[in-house]
């Protein structure tokens, strides 16, 4: 019993990292229905800020988080006047999946002439760091903050999205560009807004997420692959999908790890080819914001 | 025949001009033997450059012509590449022999592939299609007894091609056999797609629906694609075995299978001369960007696929086509 | 003799929204039967039913006497079942040529040649221009579909599926967002079907209906409230009301 | 392309003209990782050989020595094997060197007797590879070689149940399978076994996995690399270390690179290894000194660069005995039991396996100055390839 507690608390952290990096892809997918496979290098960028925030500048965890989400989005928005904003809602996948690559290998050399090829951590602050007694087992502290990370996303995400003004014009965009164009939303900010905030939410998992996902060059390929998978069991644009999703995967990961890790991923896809074929669509529909 | 020049306006204009194959063939004979004067000391470069090139129009086959899109390509040319690796340390060592076998692993793994992926569409569709090459190269990995893990599958010695032509350090040898194995298939794909068969494919991927409506069996004809995709990559996995001797998890991987992705877009899709182009300015791109400067060639290639999707979307092989096409009727025009 | 295609009790429905109640009818080989309705009564879910695109929730589908309401698209195109769309679908990276032929090969069984060059293949060709010639439109057979204009892609639809050679054709209202000058044109070419194919036309333009229908049926709020004469239907009380009541409806919301 | 065909074109000219005893270039191919997650190692070969040349010139009697690098980036034999093909064919290397990966180094193997040139390995540590060539030496190490130590250690110090944990490739396997075997002849039982896919970054589940076993001690091996550090910090923060089980690998866990990043929690942990930066001799001295002089980062240090720097040693060694002839059978007999001081201490190479033989290291992560460093507490002397010598 104390062993499937556990293994169900590292898979709550695992999945709510995953959980944090893929919604700001999710929602980019539902809304502008681009494949970016670029969005881990996003995450990356976020992390490598952080970790030079808290290292070279000796700023404080909390704060290096902000400066780092905020300096990731003002790197990324250049690439979406000038790039991103040429492949949006294209029916042809292939030419978002070449951009994106490219994207993402040049953000690879970039980084690797920067900061060089190894690992850099994100130095955790004393209150996070170490073991934490949680009655049944010891756990890292920063697993908790992950988690609680997690669920404060997806509610924040929750009330912009259905409570506010901005949520409104999101959600009529995704469902209906044109009308909402002809209603006098402009997508065109929208969809700059919208870029921002997967942009920013990326940064900041990967910030957060860095014990988990440790932050070097090659994050950015490492991981491109399991938040596009996450992000389509989940649904394109749905946060309660891309919650169950990150959850159910993260657990089918944790577990799989668990009792047969010298299968590797097997497990993970399996999961995920059987998802697929019981949910097309996804967990939770597709398209629609909720 | 008879037809056309009884009726030579209309009639004509339905035909494609005769023999593409034998000019295709001909065509990919000069450039080998380009390769081979010109460049004789980097004939194993240009036979990996084959075999690459075999798994990039293996994948045009299915993204280009059918529109379907997939992360997973290297799983059949990597169980093509094992599956001639084993035949061959069981004692199989014929080459000729050994692309059959080659071509038969990666068809079945191809259809098998294809029953699954082609059931869906999209997103899901390519997921699907990550998660099969995953799957692969997880069990790729378990299964060293077969495969060598991550140790590789090494010692893979092949007889001399029809008894004369002995493997060499020059890689003379692979280079021709692969040359001739690439202008074969090559021919024979330029032909499939001319045929009834080749066009309703370019149809379904058009619209499905619509070829449903014409009485077309979509999933069927989806799936043998995928497995006429696999025999191709099947082969291209053959010559990477038989003419290297190893055959390593890279293979099967998600970067060989991306890569391939890009090299297509890059040359571009629907085409096999796209496909042809786009491997080969890719790597021959790659081969001197990572010469020159190893440490950074990653950066040069993502400018390059960048500059590509802004300038030439369509892919390299249409955008020199448009290219052309201005430059004659400039030429025309004064 | 049995009839070509048969409706018995067929319904329809998304989650609560009725869209087809109790639709039966049939036809007969050479008829020529209009199917018209206000926008929205659900005539082109009901052609989407026979063609096999939706499943009918209740009811089923007769196709000379077999029930076809489970067979996928293509088994129905192959018994002799071909439509064409409300807004044009054609296999738009080939030429106007390539469309047709494809049909004539999938029509014969050829589509399963994978070494025969279709540009080899005489007799198609043929048939293909002779059906292009009949329309009118043989001069474009080489350009791609992308290049037509919007009147000769319906055209083009309209070969591709007497090139099917069909026993019942359904046609989603083949003259619509064509210019006023290119319709004769399509007239003409509905009227030179073969006689003995069963056609069904949804169409909203009653000067085509008069001219091509000897049957009308009509649709309203997903019943068929009406089968008769064109000129019964002009006259029928319930027709008029319930198209009426639509214009009456848009003036309320216009 | 047209250049270098040219410039061969010359030297065979030049040769042809001044005869043998003249000046001449000798070309040795490095294959190491230059670019992509590895490049930190193939970055270590460079500075390695860089410090031998500046430390000992570029010539070898009146023969100029020319080191040309090829990236091999990833575990990718067709490409590593295209790659030495090149060297051999168009560059007309006489020797070849370096090779990250086991693979790599298996898809080279078979080149060598055709083209007649030796090969010295300077990483790749699968035992069975120096078996594929009689031309293959190497100046690295291999899992059975470091692992052994370890295993005697753990019993020595009181280990009893030990959970193996290692990553799920070659070299892991191998380190599994000598630590077991080692382990349980000294009386010891494995509790645990744990093959890790190899880019597992969340070690939770798997210490979790531990802590069920019951298990006193942990014996892991992870190449270096990002899952390391992740997987020293999963240790301590699930609260094993605290629980009092040991963590004991070998060296690769804990690269001076990754010290500063585990921090002091790492204090403590035990590594066996045949390289510390650490290791107090002249010899390692100078060679820092002159790496750092030569451009190289101190902090970048990794083992593969006293690798690659002995490697050029034998390299330098072979030219001499052949007086710069291409002659591989004597090339190879010139290094056969050769000994030397290195800066990793006392090594030769054996001359049954050409392997080398060396002084393998226990090590505990502790503090000097401020910073963390491998310091070496114990001496396993003149270890040999365990896998392959009978001894």
């Amino acid at each position: 019993m104390r062993t499937i507690l556990s293994i169900a608390v590292d898979a709550l952290a695992y999945g709510m990292v995953l959980f944090i990096i893929s919604i700001g892809l999710s929602i980019m997918m539902g809304l502008m229905r681009v494949v970016n496979l670029a969005h881990g290098a996003f995450a990356m960028i976020g992390g490598y800020l952080a970790s030079y925030a808290v290292r070279s500048w000796g700023l404080s965890y909390g704060f290096a988080i902000v400066l780092a989400v905020i300096g990731t989005i003002v790197i990324a928005l250049p690439l979406e006047r000038l790039l991103f904003r040429r492949i949006y809602r294209k029916s042809d996948a292939l030419p978002q999946l070449l951009l994106t690559i490219g994207i993402t290998f040049l953000v690879i050399g970039i980084v690797n002439f920067i900061f060089g090829p190894t690992l850099k951590p994100v130095p955790l602050p004393g209150v996070l760091s170490g073991p934490f007694d949680i009655g049944f087992r010891m756990l890292p502290t920063h697993r908790l903050f992950v988690i609680a990370c997690g669920a404060i996303t997806a509610a924040a995400l929750w009330y912009l999205l259905e409570r506010t003004d901005f949520g409104v014009r999101l959600r009529a965009a995704v469902d209906n560009g044109d009308m909402a164009e002809a209603l006098g939303i402009r997508t065109e900010l929208i969809y700059l807004a919208t870029f921002a905030l997967a942009v920013g939410l990326a940064a900041f998992g990967g910030i957060v997420g860095a014990e988990l996902l440790p932050i070097e060059p090659f994050y950015a390929l490492r991981y491109m692959v399991v938040f596009l998978v996450v992000v389509s069991v989940g649904g394109a644009g749905s946060i309660t999908g891309a919650l169950a999703a990150s959850l159910l995967l993260g657990l089918a990961d944790t577990t799989g790890k668990y009792l047969a890790p010298e299968f590797g991923e097997f497990f993970f896809y399996l999961a995920v080819i059987v998802i697929v074929f019981l949910f097309p669509h996804g967990l939770l529909g597709r398209g629609a914001l909720r | 025949m008879t037809i056309a020049s009884a009726r030579p306006a209309p009639a004509s204009r339905l035909k494609v001009r005769p023999a593409a194959e034998a000019r295709g063939v001909l065509v990919i004979i000069a450039l080998g033997l380009v390769g081979y004067f010109v460049f004789p000391d980097d004939l194993a470069f240009l036979t990996r450059l084959i075999t690459i090139a075999l798994l990039v129009i293996s994948l045009d086959l299915v993204t280009g012509y059918c529109g379907v899109a997939t992360l997973g390509q290297a799983a059949m040319f990597g169980v093509g590449a094992y599956a001639v690796g084993n035949a061959c340390l069981a004692g199989l060592t014929d080459p000729v022999m050994l692309l059959f076998v080659g071509m038969a692993a990666g068809a079945a793994a191809g259809l098998a592939s294809g029953a699954l992926i082609t059931r869906f569409h999209g997103l899901p569709q390519l997921v699907l299609s990550i998660a099969l090459g995953q799957l692969v190269g997880a069990l790729a990995n378990k299964l060293s007894g077969w495969t060598g893990g991550s140790d590789g599958l090494s010692g893979i010695t092949p007889s001399p091609v029809l008894g004369l032509f002995a493997f060499d350090l020059y890689s003379r040898t692979a280079y021709v056999f692969s040359l001739v194995v690439l202008a074969l298939v090559f021919a024979l794909l330029l032909r499939f797609m001319r045929s009834p068969f080749g066009l309703l494919c370019r149809g379904i991927r058009d619209d499905a629906l619509r070829a449903r409506m014409i009485g077309a069996a979509v999933y069927p004809r989806l799936v043998i694609m995928y497995g006429l995709s696999g025999a191709v990559a099947g082969i291209g996995g053959a010559l990477a075995a038989i003419t290297t001797g190893v055959v390593g998890l890279d293979s099967v991987s998600f970067e060989r299978s991306a890569e391939a992705l890009v090299m297509l877009v890059l040359g571009g899709t629907g085409t096999l001369w796209g496909a042809l182009t786009g491997a080969l300015v890719f790597q021959i791109f790659e081969h001197f960007v990572a010469a020159t400067n190893p440490f950074h060639w990653m950066s040069m290639v993502g400018l390059l696929l960048i500059v590509i999707v802004v300038f030439a979307p369509r892919g390299l092989a249409h955008g020199a086509a448009v290219l052309w096409a201005r430059l004659r009727v400039r030429g025309a025009a004064p | 003799m049995t009839d070509r295609l048969a409706l018995h009790g067929v319904f329809k429905s998304f989650g609560g929204l009725h869209v087809n109640s109790d639709v039966s009818f049939a036809l007969k080989a050479g008829d020529r039967v209009a199917l018209i309705g206000p926008n929205g009564a659900g005539k082109t879910t009901l052609v989407n039913i026979i063609s096999g695109d939706l499943r009918p929730t209740a009811g089923r589908v007769l196709f000379e006497g077999a029930d076809v309401t489970r067979l996928p698209i293509a088994e129905r195109s192959r018994r002799g079942l071909a439509r064409t769309f409300q807004i044009s679908r054609l296999f738009a990276s080939l030429t106007a040529g390539e469309n047709v032929s494809l049909a004539v090969m999938q029509r014969r069984g050829l589509t399963r040649r994978v070494l025969s060059a279709t540009a080899d293949m005489a007799d198609v060709h043929t048939e293909c221009i002779e059906l292009l010639e009949t329309l009118g439109i043989a001069d474009l057979a080489a350009l791609p579909v992308g290049q037509l204009a919007y009147g000769q892609q319906r055209l083009l639809e309209l070969a591709i599926g007497i090139a099917l050679k069909p026993k019942v054709l359904l046609l989603d209202e083949p003259a619509a967002g064509v210019p006023h000058e290119e319709t004769p044109k399509i007239l003409g070419a509905i009227d030179r079907l073969p006689p003995d194919i069963a056609v069904l036309m949804i169409e909203h333009d009653m000067d085509l209906v008069f001219r091509f229908a000897r049957r009308v049926l009509v649709l309203a709020g997903g019943r068929l409230i009406f089968e008769g004469t064109p000129a019964e239907a002009s006259l029928d009380e319930d027709v008029r009301r319930a198209y009426l009541g639509s214009y009456a409806d848009a003036r309320r919301t216009a | 392309m047209i250049k270098s065909s040219t410039l061969l074109c010359m030297l065979a000219a030049v040769g042809l003209l001044g005869g043998p005893a003249a000046a001449d270039t000798i070309k040795v191919g490095v294959i190491g990782t230059m670019s992509g997650p590895y490049a930190l190692f193939g970055k270590n070969f460079k500075m390695g050989i860089d410090a031998w040349v500046a430390q000992h010139g570029s010539k070898v009697g009146s023969h100029e020595v020319e080191f040309i690098y090829r990236d091999e980036e990833a575990p990718n034999p067709a490409k590593s094997k295209a790659i030495a093909q090149e060297l051999l064919v168009k560059d007309k290397v006489q020797y070849l060197a370096g090779v990250y990966f086991t693979p790599n180094a298996m898809a080279v193997a078979p080149l060598l007797e055709q083209a007649k040139v030796p090969l010295i390995v300077m990483n790749a540590a699968t035992s069975s590879i120096v078996e594929k060539s009689p031309f293959i030496a190497r100046t690295s190490f291999t899992m059975w070689q470091n692992t052994v130590p370890a295993a005697k250690v753990a019993r020595e110090r009181g280990a009893s149940k030990v959970a193996i944990a290692v990553t799920d490739y070659g070299p892991g396997i191998d380190a599994e399978a000598a630590f077991k075997k080692t382990f349980e002849a000294g009386g010891g039982t494995i509790v645990e076994a744990v093959r890790m896919p190899l880019n597992t970054t969340d070690f939770s589940p798997i210490m979790q996995r531990i802590k069920d076993s019951g298990a006193d001690t942990i014996f892991t091996f992870l190449p270096a690399g990002p899952p390391t550090l992740a997987f020293v910090k999963a240790y301590i923060d699930n609260g094993l270390k605290a629980g009092g089980i040991k963590l004991m690998s070998t060296g690769d866990v804990v690269t001076e690179p990754d010290l500063p990043n585990i921090g002091d929690a790492g204090l403590g942990i035990l590594s066996t290894y045949h390289y510390a930066v650490s290791h107090d001799s002249p010899e390692n001295k100078a060679f820092l000194d002159q790496l750092v002089k030569s451009g190289g980062k101190l902090d970048e240090v990794t083992m593969t660069a006293v690798a690659a720097y002995d490697g050029a040693r034998l390299i330098y060694k072979m030219i001499e005995a052949t007086d710069g002839k291409q002659d591989p059978d004597k090339a190879i007999a010139a290094v056969k039991n050769l000994k030397w001081m290195s800066p990793r201490g006392p090594v030769s190479i054996d001359p049954e396996t050409r392997h080398i033989r060396q002084n393998v290291y226990l090590r505990e992560v502790a503090k000097r100055d401020g910073k963390l460093e491998n310091k070496e507490v114990q001496t396993f002397e003149a270890q040999p390839d365990w896998a392959l010598s009978k001894q």
